[in-house]
């Protein structure tokens, strides 16, 4: 498909210098490793719960390695020489260590072959559980092939169980894809809260028990209309690969995990972010879990118009390290917005440029495209209007995870008969606009082509200079929303380590292997 | 069960509200709708948009709380409860109990020139993929079309000695529609003609409870085709027979 | 323009059946008057007002002839001879014959050119007037250049004051053009009511008071807000004619006067009708008013998938009618709309399709675009974007006069926010979307093209068929809106008569005269 | 003078409703949506609309008249009446005013992550065309981004000696934007900070009555740019200065 005729050296120029990007950073992630890292390791080798302070489980086993022992190793050693001292099964351990009777650092540590061989029986029960979760859900998909665009929306009551209610409403309406958004600021946790939670800020926590629950409930309203839907939650923030694991574990389907969303929006120290990304990256390909980036928050900060090439530039550098962490193609859900200002003559043609052209660059990625939200006010029937254009473009130009614009965008997070009304709205586009885009042709050289032109060649420009300065000093001079972020300024920073000469992480290392011998 | 409007949680008793005011927009014409709300009985109504409708004109949007309740179990509404058949099924209805077909005449009455609604339940082609009564066997349906007045409706309904009478009624500004129907109601009377037919009545405002009030023994709204009237009507019919 | 690459020939051949079509009915037209014809004579010649019995003085007059004398001759002839008589002016004469003094059908009968001679200064202090209502509306269009579209709304409440309040705040919201809906069934009255009025149904009374007082108000708002804002009235009914001669007369720039709407919709005889129109028309030629058809209303009726082509025949046969009368095209706002169910597949480019032919076939034609009605319910969200979805088509085909869908079609006459948001909606549109019309094209051979080709094909089927069959036998089997009309059923019938060899109509003929003179 | 909801007819009282009910839809619910508006003080309401939105819930839209009058005299408002100054005027009243430059403070505080509606009023660049406080000669700007605990707020407005604080409040999900605003004004006076500077707070949802209420000087909705925020601070600095 090249209705736009992009110049194809430019694009091969881009990726270049993309994996130029990303390479540099691979170096540093490759020498790192963080609290979350660690604590996902526990996660999936089984250890769960809170002790009597409500504090996970896992945090505590790691931070008393942080304290009392050497993180640089990795946990997996820790708890390997501790079973191999002890001589009990990792859960007589863990309550006995949360009696003190037990304690994790004062042993002599086991080698890299004995840590594989003690731990094998507990990462190889919860590798498995996720291959069958994998497995379960292609069945689902080969028994209820999907569209080509999938509707998404969101719930958002901060109470699971009314999540639940709204998301089965939604489905029953046509909805095929449900985010819980989580609740504000979670994401600046650097633990995830545990078990069924009713009360949230503009979102749901997002929990193990929450992801069991609507999970639950999705595959059982998803049988009575005839379609699997997906769940969709939040890894970015300061603990990415955990909530990725628990997404494995529950077989959610897309998780929101940009490799730099955090750093931007959340303030969270990009030395953390990148080496989190990478490691919960790699738990969704691993589990086949689309991930969704955030290119489209840029927009809603900075000017649509002026600023259209930073998306683009990211969705190659998201695109690079995706591919670093064993991503195809299918999982790579690259984000991009409509959000000029309707009242800028022509941003109807400009936005048909940008999302016809991030079809083009990325084929065939699950690219997930975000509705107008800026420049939506309080007049709720002008916002249904905008949503409608939005709706065209997605259509004409065969987006794939499209997500709903709300006529209530300005005001509060969904009512019910919002996203209702959401739905309608895109469905009717879909049927009465079904073939137009493949009914018409942009003019030569017109508006929309040269529009297409320039934004990717400002996206190349851009992409040379950050492969020149380096990521990190790119993102402290604020190339992404004008936000500037100092290296070593943020938050979680401390929680980022060097690893050992021999650094341990059973599961990331039988991870890598999988994908080497396929 | 005591129900109230849902946002996003039971009971909250969410609900959307817009008006204009006859005045140009400012704070002041925030608070007004405010107050406007409030009378309404919205808790702590959010004025979400005010926006300017000309010089002396202001468009408000308001969300909020409702103090509302509804006990259902109080509620008790006229509903048609027979369940439609279809064509097939009536068509041997009327062949068993009725050695004759069924004259049903129909128009849109009075001043009203809206005749897609009557044409849906009578023409040959029907609408919505739903044929309409001319093509139903043992009916003979007749479709005197628009701006019928009341009394050549009766005289033709008379000539043609018609089992089941059909009017559409569209326009209702002014009651113009209540007006109409009543005096066919006092005509069919004061010519003693009422209790031998079946008096039906349709159209986008009329509800099965508005016919019952003004004399008819049905009212169809939108969303209702040939075979719910038809339905009824026959059964009504049979109904008459028996008794 | 040709984006639909439409066989021009095809074209020529409609036009051509459509011509031999006219031609047949203008004999009959030629040979024919009608009450409603000979009393705007008497209205171009002064007369107006009403009696105790507020009976119009022009029926008055026009009665008194067809009981007494012979209308065949036509008013003109025995007013001449009752002035020439009496030796009274006409207003004279009016108050003396109300009083009974005098007679109307009582004197011999003068001669033509005496006729013409007694009545001149009469005839002539009107069409003079008119002729200056020309040239300010010509000036206020120099001052005030318009876009090639023109926003319209209507008004609708009863009430005239309540209309002008209507009027002006859509005005200052940006609406061009304001149309004063009349009151339901006004168009089966044989006489038009006097002066200013204040209760209507589902519109007010055309009167020519009321329409000099929203005259008055649009000229005054028109400059505040710096645009010339066209006053819209209907003449299609039984007064055709004269309500053509009023609108003349107090500046209206816009009459819905359409040569068979009142056949088909309102059961008005053909025969009357088709005289009617011409007259109208030829007023309406004289005084630079665009005449507006209503093949929209087919649609409201029939399928329109189905019955599309029908439009098409019908603009070929109003064209052909309105050359006739002397109307040059940029005086033939044709009528279309855009009433497919949202809920057939592909409906928005049946549309696309249907208007772009329609503005390529008659390029000069200020046509007017309807919004969808029938297939709006009571979801006023749903309705917006279904407006949304018109007015995208409106603008991507250069759509003349661009009559505004409401969010409440299914409910209520217009309340003046609908209107307000109504222009928003479309506001919107036509600024997001300014280019997009011209920045694509239509694939050739695909949907939209072949459904054109489809379209236009059929409506040469129907011209040639009714060609054959004759207009009048036409229009008895319901080649329009599935609508039989017999030829001698209808209201009105009794109002035609046949002319006499020396039938006399001042006004018609020194109409005709100027149209040869240039 | 008394005021009413418009629809087409002064003091027709017309207004438009919807909202949900957590039942499936029939003619019962209908009847229900009609006795929630009648509760609301509609006089015989239309239900116009009525829409399964799934298995359990159902949509209403509602028209009618409400019988709610306002009388505008009895309204009585917050307002900020000081008409904003030209960019230029500001700062040559500075100038003319002041011997030193005037410092504000700007923050997206406590949880709060939206920060285009601070940037919008301090940054450059400005918004929709006005430029922002860091343009203006004689203003000092620090705009401390999103997600600032009013302790670091206040830590940082000392050190600067700030003159104008200005603080951004978006979510108000849970009246988080109230505890967090109320919290600050606390802090400032337990500090002895308050009467010393001007306290100005914007965002989508704040008022400048709520932020009176709420002890501040001032509050700025959707709107409002740099210059009407300078010149309130400005002249409400002058005021200050000649008490
Ligand atoms: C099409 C139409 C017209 C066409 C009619 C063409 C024709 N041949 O019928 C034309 C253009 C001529 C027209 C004219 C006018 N119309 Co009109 N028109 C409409 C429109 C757009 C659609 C109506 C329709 O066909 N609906 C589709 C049919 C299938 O639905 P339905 O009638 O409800 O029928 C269904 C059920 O009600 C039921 N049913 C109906 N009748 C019957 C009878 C029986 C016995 C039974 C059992 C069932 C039944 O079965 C049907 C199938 O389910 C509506 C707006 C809208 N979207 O509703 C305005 C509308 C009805 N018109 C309106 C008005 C005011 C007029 C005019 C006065 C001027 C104007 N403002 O347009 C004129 C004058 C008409 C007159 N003298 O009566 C208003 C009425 C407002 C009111 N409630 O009073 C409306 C709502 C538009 C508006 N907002 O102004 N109109
Ligand atoms: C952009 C945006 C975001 C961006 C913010 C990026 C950034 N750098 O700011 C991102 C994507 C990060 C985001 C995240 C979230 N958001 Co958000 N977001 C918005 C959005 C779409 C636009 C806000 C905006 O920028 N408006 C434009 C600016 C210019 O307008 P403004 O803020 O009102 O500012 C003007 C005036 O208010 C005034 N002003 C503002 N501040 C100040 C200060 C002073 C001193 C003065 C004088 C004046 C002033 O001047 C400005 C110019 O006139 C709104 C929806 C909407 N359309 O309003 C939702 C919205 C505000 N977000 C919302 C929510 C809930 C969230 C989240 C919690 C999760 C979610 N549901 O999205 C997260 C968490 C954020 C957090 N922890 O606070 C809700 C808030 C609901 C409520 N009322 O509580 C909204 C309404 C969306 C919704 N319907 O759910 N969001
Ligand atoms: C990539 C990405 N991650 C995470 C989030 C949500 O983050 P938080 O939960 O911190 O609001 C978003 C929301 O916009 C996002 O785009
Ligand atoms: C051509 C034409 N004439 C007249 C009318 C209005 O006619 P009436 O006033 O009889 O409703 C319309 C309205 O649809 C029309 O299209």
């Amino acid at each position: 498909m090249n209705k736009l005729n992009i110049n194809q050296d430019i694009v091969k120029s881009c990726r270049n210098y993309a994996n130029i990007i990303a390479d540099d950073v691979q170096d540093f992630i490759d020498k790192h490793t963080t609290v979350t890292v660690e604590r996902t390791v526990l996660r999936l080798l089984g250890v769960d719960g809170v002790d009597d302070f409500s504090v996970p489980l896992p945090n505590r086993l790691v931070d008393d390695v942080v304290k009392n022992g050497d993180i640089g190793n990795g946990i997996s050693v820790y708890i390997a020489s501790a079973l191999n001292a002890t001589k009990l099964s990792l859960n007589e351990f863990i309550d006995k260590y949360l009696e003190d009777e037990v304690t994790l650092c004062d042993y002599n540590l086991v080698n890299r072959d004995e840590t594989f061989a003690i731990l094998k029986p507990y990462y190889e029960a919860h590798l498995s559980r996720i291959k069958k979760n994998k497995s379960d859900r292609e069945k689902f998909l080969e028994k209820y092939p999907r569209d080509k665009t999938d509707i998404y929306v969101i719930v958002a009551t901060g109470n699971i169980e009314e999540d639940v209610t709204q998301a089965v409403s939604a489905v029953e309406a046509g909805a095929d894809i449900i985010a819980v958004i989580r609740s504000t600021g979670q994401s600046l946790l650097d633990y995830v809260p545990y078990g069924k939670t009713t009360e949230g800020f503009g979102g749901t926590f997002a929990t193990q028990e929450n992801f069991k629950i609507m999970r639950k409930a999705l595959d059982k309203v998803g049988e009575e209309v005839g379609r699997y839907i997906y769940l969709v939650n939040y890894a970015s923030g300061l603990c990415m690969p955990e909530i990725a694991a628990m997404g494995a574990l529950e077989r959610l389907d897309v998780l929101l995990n940009d490799s730099m969303y955090g750093i931007i929006f959340r303030d969270i120290n990009m030395q953390r972010t990148f080496v989190d990304q990478y490691f919960s990256r790699l738990i969704n390909a691993y589990s086949g879990i689309i991930i969704n980036t955030g290119e489209d928050n840029y927009l809603t900060t900075s000017d649509a118009v002026e600023e259209a090439h930073t998306v683009t530039a990211s969705q190659f550098i998201n695109e690079a390290f995706a591919k670093k962490a064993k991503l195809p193609s299918r999982l790579m859900g690259l984000g991009h917005a409509f959000e000029i200002n309707p009242d800028v003559e022509n941003s109807f043609l400009l936005e048909l440029a940008q999302a016809q052209m991030a079809r083009e660059i990325f084929p065939d990625a699950p690219l997930k495209y975000m509705p107008p939200t800026k420049h939506i006010n309080g007049n709720i029937f002008r916002a249904y209007q905008q949503n409608t254009m939005f709706n065209m473009v997605t259509t004409m130009t065969n987006q794939s995870i499209h997500l709903l614009g709300m006529m209530t965008e300005a005001i509060h997070t969904p009512y019910l008969s919002d996203r209702y009304l959401a739905i309608k709205n895109a469905k009717m586009i879909q049927n009465s606009m079904k073939s137009l885009g493949d009914e018409i042709e942009y003019k030569s050289n017109g508006l929309i082509q040269n529009r297409a032109k320039e934004v990717l060649n400002s996206a190349e420009k851009l992409l040379k200079q950050i492969a020149i300065d380096g990521m990190f000093n790119s993102l402290a001079t604020g190339v992404f929303a004008q936000t500037k972020r100092p290296v070593n300024g943020g938050k979680g920073l401390a929680g980022v380590f060097e690893k050992s000469k021999n650094y341990i992480n059973v599961v990331l290392e039988k991870m890598e292997e999988s994908f080497n011998e396929n | 069960m005591k129900i109230k409007p849902y946002g996003d949680t039971i009971n909250d008793g969410k609900v959307q509200l817009s008006f204009t005011l006859p005045i140009s927009v400012s704070a002041k014409g925030i608070a007004c709708a405010k107050e406007i709300a409030k009378d309404m009985g919205m808790i702590d109504p959010a004025v979400v948009n005010a926006e300017s409708l000309s010089d002396n004109f202001s468009l408000y949007i308001v969300y909020g709380s409702v103090k509302a309740v509804v006990d259902m179990d109080k509620i008790h509404v006229e509903e048609i409860t027979s369940k439609a058949m279809e064509r097939e099924e009536i068509e041997n209805l009327i062949k068993k109990e009725f050695d004759r077909n069924i004259i049903f005449v129909g128009a849109s009455t009075g001043t009203d020139a809206h005749t897609v609604g009557i044409d849906a339940i009578m023409n040959m082609k029907g609408f919505a993929g739903h044929y309409g009564l001319e093509r139903y066997q043992g009916i003979d349906a007749y479709n005197l079309g628009s701006q019928v007045l009341n009394e050549d409706f009766i005289k033709f309904a008379r000539e043609k000695k018609a089992d089941v009478l059909l009017i559409s009624q569209t326009v209702t500004q002014k009651e113009v529609h209540l007006k109409n129907m009543i005096e066919l109601v006092e005509l069919l009377e004061s010519e003693g003609l009422r209790d031998n037919i079946v008096l039906i009545a349709g159209g986008a405002r009329i509800t099965h409870e508005l016919a019952k009030e003004l004399g008819y023994d049905a009212g169809f709204g939108p969303g209702n085709f040939a075979e719910d009237v038809a339905t009824f009507a026959i059964n009504t019919l049979i109904d008459k027979k028996k008794r």
